[in-house]
């Protein structure tokens, strides 16, 4: 074992000597003609406001130019949460001594255990705010301030959270953890369904300039955009909260 | 809908694995219903593209219809259309056998084994036929992520291989990423074709000799090259038996088509550092070859025995890619397709035994062709492939790599696989000796004399079957698929 | 010399840190190390595609009214590219976390040595 | 379908009827074991009936060649009916009508079990066979040359006793690392000269230097030389008699060591050609190794108790007549050794005959146990007297007539010093086989034999065992007989050392 882990040793410092002496073959970086700066990405600098209608370049790159690569990366999402639930859960059902051991011990809502007024007037107050906080994040993402699906989906995954905590399992303002992964699903279904529909429509998968509206070329981009934005905020909430699900879940019912 | 074949080959599977939980929660028959027509849609679909690509050339497909540089594109080429129709094809032959392992779950883990087992699908299918390094990253990751958790499902032992599968993955991931990223920087295009035009005047600077060796490492590490197969055993002995047939068939085999595309189509075998960077991997393939198949007899685990054996199969098309010529390519690409069906047909079997008896171990294995005559008939066809004999497929990707080999005057290698045939012939025919010639205990024997239901459920025997005959056919009919399409598929076309 | 110093210094860090990954990954015994070995290396590969974006006098991707033309805006590609692998050492996070909890519960430990011995008891 | 595609498509039909009858026999299965034996026989008579439907036609020079299809790039399934190929299918598909026969009653004496498995496997190394004979490029040769290879193991370890299964394993040892020998062999061929046709007289000449030509020579021999049991590499065949006599009958005297020995002369007739192994001059260390093997199995086969194996070292030595004869390089010699292959093959299936007519009818397997069973089995003793006399070499017996072609070719070349060597060999299997007859009918007979009174074999044994030895002797006085096979042989030697296949009549 011993001359394994030698061997290795001497694998990884060979592999970081010759890293170090190719990486003087690297362009430059900061400067403004290095090939990576000037072969594609000037194109997305100059013609993505009037070719998508979205004044960030990087959600214009993100939603249309490389919108196939965000469809993967919300399925990545969508993977995760899916891998992550069937293993907490399949944790749970038989222990090899037998017994069903719950992972988390919660269950019951900080709340009723602690049981001051402190906690449900704070989430009573949080929650909404935090909630519309998320949707505007999503929403209001237009005019040049940051925003997009990841981050309002993140926002309003939190503002379930809260809420479980708080009151438990048995909070109102909940989705349960079978939902929330068919949720997850059906986030990500929208975003596909987006370039669905554009095929339908003839064009090419996620072209959206196709749209038969009367608009111009610029706004139906953006109101395809806009539309894989809701998916993907779906998806990332609804992945977050099954995940958080199948860690509290007190005890496996189906 | 006809022109948008390229895209729907990934798009149906990856739709239907997004609704599966959906799906699941009103009827899992629906859901099995479901998936069976997806891998049909995306099998046929695969088929239409890879015509199209043989009678019209390579088809390239632009999404949102940007212009490649720019935009991400799916190029069909009669490789990538041979690849495409190969995976779809075990996928779905998979997944009407994974159909009886499922039957007893609950509806939330059948949904979510075909939404992993889906999306699986969809993953290989995407890496196969994308025409952007990046878009491959990324198929790669739903790909790997998939297969973590088809792996991780299976107990508690499956979860530590797992875990490891994850680390060492994760670590190949990021090699091909950051190879990626090398040359992204010195010629600032993703796309494949863009990447090739631009590097032809750079192949002599270290940049490329780095991004070669990263691309190479991460690859080698995600399709279980000899040095880097550390993961491989533990993730194929201990995962549940409904996944593993295809993760272990095709999984490996689009790491290894992914380096070969790189190496034969973007970085060209003739020039540059390519040629010294190739012979590396052929020396580390031809000892990996060796040793694995060596480690392979040593195994009680009939699994475990077909994991190393899968190392040792995958060396064979490192040295494939290592001879650089035309029946190099030719046997490597050849042998992608055979092992794909053989690992796969002999993974259905080992999970056929273990429905039927819960047995993994080789002696266990004793008169078991008398119990379960066509599984361990298919298991035969299977074995004579992997050791070489005529008539089966495994016979002429062996024929076409000796003759590169030859062409080349590397001798060594036609030793080697010479050899290795032989240690193949060791450890399989031990196993025939126990599954045809071995009594079983005289308690056992009993047991299955009387018990009168089938060798094993239809939708578990079909598969099985088909993929033994699969074995055979395309051994005997290699010749119009080598001239018709491998030839077609070899970057100077028919010489 | 001083300007390979100042163009490259970067790269060496990164490259250092990539490095790291499989180092702790190879040689650290506690599974939660490794872990957090082969995040580090994923950063690590974040970064390079990050600086290779730079430039100097570029602002932030997002269109002002006045300026027009690509020297004025660093390069938005590598940071969309980085959105996308960031998420994805999220999720193989999430997924290894949640194998680490499941292990450790069943064995309760997370040392490679003593967990090899306990699964094969 | 048109006739003449029927008839031009012959070769493929008689390869694929035993593998047809292969599949209905694993169908019906144990249930019904009559029908499954009249596949057996349906398939043996009709494969003889297709060989011998082409016999005219060859016997008058002429050729039935086909390629169905392409198996690799750049090759194809090449089948060619020539006067060598006839040679060996008509021997070959002959013997299995009457060794079915043979194998029926054997198996249905002794109740073996796996009938339906040893059948399946016995049609199919037939098939497999036929393959070897027609094959007219390398690589088809390889093909089922393996499947045989194969096929044959099954038969081998027939019993699922543990010494079957280690014979199986040393079969396996030696037959596989030959196959694959014998693989790198073909594909340097196929580099060199990118087809492998089988070309009369050789089509490797000038096509590369002396020494890959010697190494090409080495690997290719030494792949077939292990099937045809020449001495250094002859291991597996001793310890593969334990498989059921008719195994041994047809399979180790006629099917599976012919194939090695066919080889052989393929090589050295089709590959590299008489001229072209005259000046590589590794001709003269095979004839070496043959009359080594001559010598030494003969020896070896007066030390053996145990009658099979004594049969089977005799098969080891009267096989190298074979590799002798197309060693020698001559015309003579050549149609010498491809007679001899008829001619061994009549006269040692006979001889497993009788040896399994025995086993059956009084379990007896030592030479030592058999004085006096003359008087109890006059006929079968008859005929192993016929063959054992045969295989000395007395005239009027098929023997003889191969025997005295080989002296005369070593004449031609000459070579004197193998007509010693013939000479020595015909002593030596004297003084191994007469005593055997001697004890048989002079000796008192043995207390336990006495007691049997079993008397002769039964019918369904006995009658393909005295036909194979009335052939052995009326292909002693007329080579001709039969299917003409003297003029084939005369035929395939001339063709060979003439360069082109259409040759007249001898």
């Amino acid at each position: 074992m011993k001359f394994v882990r030698a061997g290795a040793l001497l694998v990884v410092v060979v592999m970081t000597v010759v890293l170090f002496i190719g990486a003087g073959a690297l362009p430059a970086i900061y400067n403004p003609q290095s090939p990576a700066s000037t072969h594609v990405s000037d194109r997305y600098i100059e013609k993505s406001v009037e070719e998508t209608g979205s004044l960030n370049f990087v959600t214009a790159v993100l939603a249309d130019y490389r919108g196939y690569d965000t469809l993967g990366e919300t399925t990545v999402i969508f993977t995760a949460g899916l891998a992550a639930v069937v293993l907490l859960r399949s944790a749970q059902k038989a222990d090899s001594r037998g017994k069903k051991v719950p992972l988390a011990k919660a269950g019951k809502g900080m709340s009723e255990r602690f049981g001051t007024i402190v906690l449900n007037t704070a989430a009573r107050f949080v929650i909404p705010f935090v909630t519309l906080y998320g949707v505007y994040v999503l929403v209001g993402g237009g005019e040049g301030n940051p925003g997009g699906g990841f981050q309002s989906g993140a926002v309003l995954a939190i503002a379930i959270i809260i809420s479980r905590l708080v009151y438990g399992e048995g909070a109102a303002f909940n989705i349960s953890g079978d939902l929330a992964l068919i949720l997850a699903g059906i986030g990500t279904f929208i975003y596909a369904f987006v370039g669905v529909l554009t095929l339908l429509w003839g064009g090419n998968f996620l072209e959206y300039g196709i749209a038969p509206f009367l608009m111009s070329a610029a706004e139906k981009h953006s109101l395809g955009i806009s539309g894989i934005e809701i998916g993907v905020t779906l998806c990332v909430m609804a992945t977050i909260i099954a995940i958080f699900d199948a860690l509290a879940r007190k005890e496996e019912v189906s | 809908m006809k022109e948008q074949l390229p895209a729907l080959i990934v798009i149906v599977p990856l739709l239907i694995a997004l609704l599966s939980p959906l799906v699941a929660y009103f009827s899992t028959r629906l859901l099995r219903g479901l998936g069976l027509t997806a891998a049909a849609v995306s099998f046929v679909s695969a088929v239409g593209a890879l015509g199209h690509a043989l009678t019209k050339g390579p088809w390239h497909y632009y999404f949102g219809n940007w212009a490649p540089p720019w935009g991400i594109e799916y190029v069909i080429d009669p490789l990538s259309g041979l690849m495409a129709v190969l995976v779809s094809f075990l996928s779905l032959v998979v997944l009407i056998y994974t159909d009886s392992f499922l039957r007893e779950e609950g509806w939330l883990k059948q949904g979510i084994h075909y939404a992993l087992y889906l999306l699986l699908t969809a993953g290989l299918l995407g890496m196969t036929v994308t025409g952007d390094v990046f878009n491959l990253y990324v198929f790669l990751e739903i790909s790997s992520l998939s297969a973590y958790g088809l792996i991780a499902s299976g107990g508690y032992k499956a979860t530590v291989s797992a875990f490891r599968y994850v680390l060492v993955g994760t670590v190949g991931a990021s090699f091909y990423l950051l190879g990626v990223g090398y040359l992204y920087a010195i010629t600032g295009s993703l796309n494949m074709a863009d990447l090739t035009v631009r590097l032809q005047p750079l192949l002599d600077s270290q940049a490329v000799l780095i991004a070669m060796v990263l691309i190479l490492v991460g690859m080698g590490i995600k399709m279980a090259l000899f040095p880097l197969h550390g993961w491989l055993p533990d993730a194929y002995t201990y995962s549940p038996p409904a996944a593993i047939p295809f993760i272990a068939g095709v999984m490996t085999k689009v790491m290894a088509y992914v380096l070969l595309r790189y190496f034969f189509f973007i970085f060209g075998v003739l020039n540059g550092f390519v040629p010294l960077v190739l012979e590396v991997v052929g020396w580390i393939a031809a000892l990996g070859i060796i040793l694995a198949s060596v480690m392979a007899i040593a195994q009680s685990d009939f699994r475990r025995m077909l994991a190393f054996s899968s190392v040792a199969q995958v060396g064979y098309i490192g040295l494939g890619l290592s001879l650089g010529n035309m029946f190099g390519f030719i046997g490597a690409v050849f042998h992608i397709i055979n092992h794909a069906i053989m690992k796969c047909c002999l993974f259905l079997v080992a999970g056929g035994v273990k429905w039927k008896t819960g047995e993994h171990l080789i002696e266990k294995y004793a008169e078991m062709s008398r119990r379960m005559p066509l599984t361990m008939g298919a298991f035969l066809l299977g074995a004579f492939s992997m050791v070489g004999i005529p008539p089966t497929a495994g016979f002429f990707s062996k024929w076409y790599l000796i003759l590169g080999a030859i062409e080349k005057d590397l001798w060594i290698y036609v030793v080697v696989i010479i050899l290795s045939s032989l240690l193949n012939a060791i450890y399989f025919f031990r196993v025939i000796e126990q599954a045809y010639l071995k009594k079983a205990p005289v308690a056992e024997r009993e047991k299955f004399v009387e018990d009168k239901k089938p060798e094993l459920p239809a939708t578990m025997l079909v598969p099985i079957v088909v993929l033994g005959a699969c074995i055979l056919v395309v051994g005997i009919l290699n010749e119009p698929l080598v001239s018709n399409i491998l030839l077609m598929a070899f970057p100077g076309g028919g010489l | 010399m001083r300007e390979l110093f100042t163009e490259h210094l970067i790269y060496w860090l990164i490259l250092f840190l990539f490095m790291l990954g499989p180092y702790g990954m190879i040689f650290k015994k506690n599974l939660v190390k490794k872990l957090m070995s082969m995040n580090i290396m994923q950063v690590a590969v974040i970064l390079f595609f990050l600086a290779l974006g730079q430039k100097t006098g570029g602002t932030i991707p997002i269109n002002l009214p006045g300026l027009i033309g690509a020297e004025h805006y660093i390069n938005p590609l590598p940071h969309t590219l980085m959105l996308t692998a960031i998420v994805v050492s999220l999720a193989t996070l999430g997924v290894s976390l949640g194998l680490l909890l499941t292990v450790q519960k069943r064995y309760g430990t997370l040392e490679e040595d003593e967990l090899l011995r306990r699964m094969n008891q | 379908m048109s006739m003449e595609f029927l008839l031009a498509y012959r070769p493929l039909w008689a390869i694929l009827i035993s593998l047809v009858a292969a599949a209905l026999i694993m169908l019906t299965g144990d249930k019904r074991p009559n029908l499954r034996e009249t596949w057996t026989i349906v398939a043996a008579v009709g494969k003889m009936l297709i060989v011998f439907s082409m016999l005219p036609l060859v016997l008058a020079g002429g050729v039935i060649e086909i390629e169905p299809f392409k198996i690799a790039r750049g090759v194809s399934l090449h089948l060619r009916a020539d006067a060598a190929g006839m040679v060996f299918a008509v021997l070959a598909s002959f013997l299995w009508v009457v060794t079915s026969f043979y194998s029926i009653g054997y198996m249905r004496k002794l109740q073996e079990e796996h009938q339906t498995g040893y059948f399946a496997c016995f049609a199919v190394c037939l098939s497999a066979t036929m393959g070897i004979a027609f094959a007219a490029n390398l690589l088809t040769f390889f093909v089922f040359y393996e499947i045989l290879t194969i096929a044959t193991y099954p038969l081998v370890v027939h019993h699922r006793d543990q010494e079957s299964i280690k014979a199986g394993r040393k079969y396996l040892a030696y037959t596989l690392i030959a196959g694959q020998l014998f693989l790198v062999g073909i594909l340097w061929v196929q580099f060199l000269v990118g087809h492998g046709d089988f070309q009369p007289g050789g089509f490797l000449a000038g096509k590369a230097s002396v020494g890959a030509l010697q190494t090409i020579f080495l690997l290719m021999t030494l792949g077939t030389a292990v099937k045809a049991g020449v001495m250094p590499v002859h291991g597996w065949l001793p310890s593969a008699m334990v498989a059921p006599t008719p195994v041994s009958a047809l399979l180790h005297a006629v099917a599976v060591v012919k194939a090695g020995a066919f080889g052989i002369v393929r090589i050295v007739g089709y590959v590299f050609g008489p001229q072209l192994l005259a000046q590589l001059g590794v001709a003269q260390i095979l004839a070496w190794f043959a009359a080594f093997t001559i010598i030494v199995s003969s020896l070896i086969a007066m030390a053996q108790d145990n009658l099979k194996k004594r049969l089977a070292f005799s098969t080891i030595g009267q096989l190298s007549y074979v590799v002798l004869g197309a060693a020698l390089l001559t015309p003579l010699g050549i149609m010498g050794g491809i007679f001899h292959i008829v001619a061994h093959a009549v006269m040692k299936i006979t001889l497993f005959f009788c040896a399994g007519a025995i086993f059956a009818t009084t379990q007896l397997t030592r030479v030592s146990e058999l004085n006096g069973i003359g008087r109890e089995m006059p006929y079968t003793m008859g005929a192993f007297t016929v063959g054992a006399v045969g295989i000395t070499g007395l005239p009027f017996i098929v023997g003889f007539i191969s025997k005295w072609n080989l002296a005369l070719g070593s004449l031609q070349g000459g070579q004197g010093v193998y007509v010693g060597v013939l000479l020595l060999s015909s002593l030596l299997s004297a003084a191994y086989f007469l005593p055997i007859v001697y004890a048989a009918f002079f000796k008192k007979s043995e207390p336990q034999v006495a007691k049997h009174h079993c008397g002769e074999a039964n019918k369904m044994m006995l009658i393909p065992l005295l036909i194979t030895a009335a052939v052995s002797i009326v292909l002693g006085v007329f080579p001709n007989a039969g299917g003409g096979l003297y003029d084939l042989a005369a035929m395939s030697a001339q063709s060979i050392v003439s360069g082109q296949f259409m040759v007249g009549g001898w």
